[in-house]
């Protein structure tokens, strides 16, 4: 986590002005399908962007090429100003500092909360077990599922897991943190718990890209939204503007499907 | 009917322990080299890759008994191969030990990696987006799911090494089969001597299947 | 994927390429010295000598005497024995999933007791039974024992597979059945067993291959005249035993790699535009039915991005479709075991 | 008749051993069981093209006979009081003696030098329990066939391959083994060949015992003796004297 | 379907007076838990009911016993005045009179879209195959995918799927649809094409049972609203007055929950 936390009205707040993640002309192919056409992005620190767009539109193929699980054909991605190491150590210590969460939580099903929030800072930063330990604690009462450390994760709800594995993620002290659909897998009840830890981090100063059909969570959170259809970011706005009136037909067409029930 | 149990020149316990013996050293060195060979069917160097597959497709088309041969045959009887055992005994003991693990490994080999196969996607992925690298990823994460999820078919291929061990007999070594054969060329009584091994092997292969099918159901990875 | 990607490991950058274009350099020359040193010590043993292999290159009669009648019977032998055991062990298979004790626990123990007993003892006793209560002439006999033994045996192991392929479907295919009024029986024709053939036909083949392997045991004991044992009297006449058993195994490996490539191609025929539940059985993957418990749904290394030399299922299939109310797996708590396809 | 024909008769013999019983690769049956066996169809008033050859392995003799799958049998069946108890015989046709068969050259002065040798033999069979009672210390491998031990033979793993004296004739008589084998010459037991027959069958036994004698009679034995093991150096004793009479 | 498709404003037409599902004082465990606790429903011919509630509190359950593909272990169920025979033949025609659409979809992936429809009407109902073909297709142009009547399931899209399945179970003609959160695995801009199909059926008079969180769909579809909690019926109202005003405690927390974002 940063360590002071700014308070901001995310929907108003100037960005800091220093840009964290870069992607310029970003191509790639699966076999002949072009999943990631020339996509220009900058995310700035402190900034939190959300992504919509029709499935199959390669949103998560753009975080996950961010966090390097799918390498990319063409263009350059850099973090930091540095550009995403190929292999080994520096793309451990980048995807140490990238934090993630995926629609499906991922929890690591063998091991208990406690020791899922612990492996990353133990296993890659070398941070000894007990140091590790009073970490994840503090984090997962952040989140709060403090009382739930040292059960199993198929011990818990939708909601609470999810909790679990941004408690992991920030465990690892990332500058920035992709969200892929945090809520889509959550009974309905369950979706408010995470997006308000989600809230709780932008307050905090934490850069976010969040992919999401979070209409509320984009319009109160979000600094800007792309808006990405066939491998193309289509629009890019700021969210009153994006959602009251969209440019491209392409998002209004999006918008009136999603909006309308 | 079964008067031929009181008959001192067969040692019915000594040929079944024999036959445990060989289940045993051959389970050990199967699940090793099994283990390996699967490690390298999804390593990421290529030709490791390539030699785990033709290894495996090579061996398990071949019968067992070939196998058994060939390594009677070509490694000790040709090359003179024994493994730093003497007396002939000990040699087709430890030749039929190696031919086990030869063969067993592949159905271990595939099993593990039927096993890593039931580890969804996102476990591996997660891992590696916390920046864990492949040997952690395979050692901390999918490894201790896929051998959770595997002792039940591993338990399948113990059973069916058990009865393989039978296929020892081609090359001598004195395991339950050969005492059958032995009892059945001199005895003449078909039916009761196969009961009695029949019975033998059931008592040799149940347990093993209740008891690990039953360790297979404490252990498995709820999700 | 054009480049060689996993899940397991990120796509090699240029470091790991050349760590392993030096590990294959390494590789490679210990596979060649290793073969060197078979073939050299083969070498001096004349083990390599023509006199030993001339035979099988320059004397038809050793095929048309021993090998390819041997061939004959051994597949005659295997395929008798699986088109008599699949139809044995779908009943088998669907007993032991009936609603009625009675039905279900004698399927459990015929099946449990056949898989406990080594095939050679099964094979002994049908000889034995055959010469004392039946009619059967001598020259059947040896074919008729040996496609009993595989036939008990095997029908066991294929009554598993077939348990494993119904319920590795997804619980919804029953619960839709019975919500449009098809009664027990007609789900089951209608419903399951059609998809179930299809997630069961690589754990079918792999049988077959174990089939037609385990033909060679009658060999020995009983006299029956197949590959191994014409291999036998090959050796015994030209003294090449090294030489005749590498051509029987080639012969067995051939064999069998055709028969799997026939069922890839089968399969993927019948597969055709029609993959959805998301439920596969490959020979090894009963298993997934198992990792069920909570829902099939989540797709498995196998099935996402794919191992290396994984199966060639397209990649990312969300699995969606099984029942979202994570009880979809292990119906009733009973989990079919993996099918013993090893022998 | 077994084979359920009248016009034909069906013989158990062995497909695997040189100079007894073997399938050549034409497909035909050579070796002196096989002229036995032939001679005695023939005396019984059944043509060559008549005979049903059968294989009947050590193991399922007794049951074919039991079960009148075969007429007779003309297999290395050596004449011990267990079988008795089960089939009957005719003859003994032929007296063979355990033996072992070495590399040409060297040799086995006496039977007490056998405790320093490794030796092979077939599982299971008379010889290999034979050898292993009589001299503990021996190492003995048990293999699956004859020609497998012939391998280590060949590649000095084994010092000698121990069964019937016939049996080893056999295999060094063989094209391709000729001058690198030998018969040590050591009689470690004498084994009695008989021509089985369905137990009850005195009839029976009584033809093929006249066949029996009319063959050692008329020099065919002797010819088939000499063509059969000749070729090995081996010594055959003169026929036995019938004890299977009714 | 029912012939005379009458036209209805559902929030304001009085239902017709004919109870066609009643379940009285219907109870369910399963093992300790106690799924179904004392349910007394009765649902009119015509009427469309929408229940709603927490994860875990019995919905899906509650529509599975109405079809018994789940048995009950005390009350009754009867639909048109008939109990719920125990099994056999009389149970297939008892299910064939009510259709019910997963969450799932739950094609079978093994047909094609046609024999998925006519599947039900030529192997339970005993209708010619000609016949059946014939009806399938006007019922699948009816929901929107006539011209997918040959594609395998799994070549179509969720939402697509999802249609499907609502035109095989009305191929069986029956006299109540069960709708188990038929729109909850699909993605977003799916939703309101199957929404849709079910607000003609509405119109049509068709009996309806929806489970669903789409509470647009609820408001202007149902006559009714059932909330579930715990296993109970806790409280049933008229659409506007349920989100409006809810009287219990349960509902508005619920509610808060479910609305907020
Ligand atoms: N590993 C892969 N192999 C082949 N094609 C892939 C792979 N992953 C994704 N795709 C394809 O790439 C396209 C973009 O996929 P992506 O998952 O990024 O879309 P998305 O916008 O996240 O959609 P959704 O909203 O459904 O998650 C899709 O057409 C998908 O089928
Ligand atoms: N077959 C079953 N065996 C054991 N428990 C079950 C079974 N089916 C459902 N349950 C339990 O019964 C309770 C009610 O389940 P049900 O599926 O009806 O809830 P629901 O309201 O539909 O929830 P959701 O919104 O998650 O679908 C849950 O606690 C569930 O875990
Ligand atoms: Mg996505
Ligand atoms: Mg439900």
């Amino acid at each position: 986590m940063s360590d002071a936390p700014l308070t901001k009205d995310p929907a108003e707040s100037a960005p800091l002005a220093e840009d964290l993640v870069v992607l310029e002309s970003v191509d790639k192919h699966f076999g002949a399908l072009h999943v990631l056409q020339d996509i220009n992005l900058t995310i700035k620190r402190g900034e939190v962007v959300v992504v919509i767009g029709p499935s199959g539109s390669g949103k998560s193929t753009l975080c996950r090429a961010i966090n390097r699980l799918e390498t990319i054909d063409g263009g350059s991605i850099t973090i930091d100003e540095k550009p995403l190491p190929e292999e080994g150590r520096e793309l451990a210590r980048l995807r140490a500092d990238v934090g993630m969460v995926f629609q499906s939580f991922n929890l690591f099903a063998h091991k208990t909360v406690l020791q899922n929030v612990t492996l990353g800072p133990v296993k890659v930063r070398g941070i000894s077990k007990e140091e590790a330990e009073t970490k994840a604690r503090g984090l997962l009462d952040r989140v709060g599922v403090g009382n739930q450390a040292d059960k199993y994760p198929a011990q818990l709800s939708g909601g609470q897991q999810q909790r679990v594995a941004i408690a992991r993620a920030l465990a690892m002290e990332p500058k920035v943190m992709l969200f892929d659909e945090p809520t889509s897998a959550l009974d309905p009840e369950m979706i408010n718990e995470v997006l308000e830890v989600m809230q709780q981090l932008a307050r905090e100063g934490m850069t976010m890209v969040v992919v999401t059909h979070e209409m509320g969570f984009a319009r109160s959170a979000a600094n800007r939204v792309v808006f990405m259809a066939d491998g193309r970011i289509v629009e890019e706005a700021e969210p009153h503007q994006f959602f009251d009136n969209p440019r491209s037909d392409r998002a209004k067409d999006f918008l009136s499907k999603i909006l309308q029930h | 009917m079964f008067d031929f149990l009181d008959l001192e020149q067969y040692d019915l316990f000594g040929a079944f322990w024999t036959t445990v013996q060989l289940t045993v050293y051959s389970a050990i060195g199967s699940l090793i080299w099994g283990t390996l060979l699967a490690a390298m069917r999804v390593s990421p160097v290529p030709i490791m890759r390539a030699f785990g597959t033709a290894y495996v497709n090579l061996l398990r088309n071949t019968p067992l008994t070939l196998v058994i041969v060939a390594c009677s045959q070509g490694l000790y009887f040709t090359m003179g191969v024994s493994m730093g055992a003497s007396g002939s005994e000990n040699i087709a003991f430890r030749l039929a030990v190696l031919g086990f693990i030869v063969y067993t490994s592949t159905f271990v080999c595939e099993a593990l990696r039927s096993g890593i196969n039931t580890v969804p996607v996102g476990q591996a992925e997660a891992a590696r987006a916390l920046g864990l690298n492949f040997s952690q990823v395979l050692r901390l994460v999918v490894l201790p799911q896929a051998f959770r999820a595997v002792v039940a078919p591993l338990a399948n291929v113990l059973i069916a090494l058990t009865k393989n061990t039978t296929v020892a007999a081609t090359i001598g070594v004195a395991e339950a089969a050969l005492l059958m054969r032995d009892m059945i060329e001199r005895e003449a009584q078909l039916i009761p001597i196969a009961a009695v091994f029949a019975f033998g092997f059931i008592v040799l292969t149940l347990p093993t299947g209740l008891l690990l099918g039953w360790v297979s159901k404490r252990v498995a990875v709820k999700r | 994927m054009s480049k060689a990607a996993s899940v397991l490991y990120d796509a090699p950058g240029p470091r790991a390429k050349q760590r392993n274009i030096f590990i294959t350099i390494g590789f490679v020359a210990v596979l060649a010295a290793l073969a060197y040193w078979i073939l050299s010590e083969l070498g001096d043993k004349n083990q390599l000598a023509a006199e030993k292999w001339d035979p099988f290159f320059t004397d038809s009669r050793v095929w048309t005497t021993y090998l390819l009648p041997g061939l004959q019977e051994t597949m005659t032998a295997a395929a008798l024995s699986l088109v008599i055991a699949l139809p044995l062990g779908a009943v088998l298979g669907i007993a032991r999933m009936s609603d009625h004790w009675w039905i279900r626990r004698p399927a459990d123990i015929v099946v449990e007791f056949f898989r406990a007993i080594p095939v050679l003892i099964l094979m002994v006793f049908a000889n034995q039974a055959y010469a004392e209560w039946s009619t059967i002439d001598r020259e059947m006999r040896p074919m008729y024992a040996v496609i009993t033994g595989l036939v008990l045996y095997n029908a066991s192991v294929l009554a598993e597979i077939v348990r494993a392929g119904v319920l590795s479907l997804p619980r919804g295919q029953t619960d839709a059945a019975n919500a449009i009024g098809m009664r027990k029986g007609q789900t089951m024709v209608h419903v399951l067993l059609p998809q179930a053939v299809t997630a069961m036909l690589p754990a079918i083949v792999s049988q077959l291959v174990v089939i037609v392997k385990d033909t060679a045991l009658g060999g020995a004991l009983l006299g029956y005249g197949e590959l191994i044992s014409n291999t036998r009297l090959v050796a015994g006449n030209y003294s090449n035993t090294i030489a005749a058993y590498t051509v029987a195994a080639a012969i067995f490996i051939a064999v069998n790699f055709l028969l799997t490539y026939l069922a890839g191609w089968l399969e993927a025929r019948i597969r055709q535009g029609r993959r959805g539940t998301g439920a596969v059985l490959s020979s090894d993957l009963a298993e997934e039915t198992q990792a069920g418990g909570a829902g099939i749904a989540a797709p498995t290394l196998d099935k996402g991005a794919g191992l290396p030399d994984g199966t060639d299922r397209p990649a990312a299939q969300g699995g969606t479709a099984a029942g979202g109310d994570g009880r979809t797996g292990g119906a009733g708590g009973r989990e079919p075991d993996d099918p013993d396809h090893v022998s | 008749g077994g084979g359920g024909d009248d016009d034909k008769i069906s013989v158990g013999i062995k497909y695997d051993q040189p100079g007894l019983g073997l399938k050549t690769p034409d497909g035909d049956f050579v070796g002196f069981d096989v002229d036995v066996a032939t001679y005695i169809a023939g005396e019984l008033g059944y043509e060559p093209d008549q005979i049903d050859f059968v294989e009947s392995p050590s193991g399922d003799r007794e049951t074919m006979l039991d079960r009148g799958d075969v007429d007779f049998i003309v297999a290395s069946y050596s004449i011990t009081d267990e079988r008795k108890e089960q089939v009957d015989f005719a003859g003994p046709y032929f007296v063979a003696h355990q033996d072992l068969l070495i590399r040409d050259g060297e040799s086995v002065p006496n039977e007490e030098a056998i405790a320093d040798l490794t030796l092979c033999s077939v599982g299971g069979s008379t010889s290999a329990a034979n050898l292993a009672e009589q001299y503990p210390g021996a190492g003995l491998e048990e293999l699956g066939t004859y020609s497998e031990c012939l391998t280590g033979l060949e590649n000095e793993t084994v010092d000698a391959l121990t069964t019937d004296d016939s049996i080893l004739a056999g295999y060094a008589a063989q094209e391709q083994n000729q001058g690198k084998f030998t018969l040590a010459g050591l009689s470690l037991s004498d084994e009695y060949y008989g021509v089985g027959i369905p137990k009850g069958e005195t009839e029976r036994r009584d033809d093929i015992n006249a066949a029996i004698t009319k063959m050692v009679d008329d020099g065919a034995w002797q010819e088939a003796v000499d063509e059969h093991f000749g070729p090995a150096g081996h010594e055959v004793e003169p026929a036995p004297e019938l004890t299977e009479t009714s």
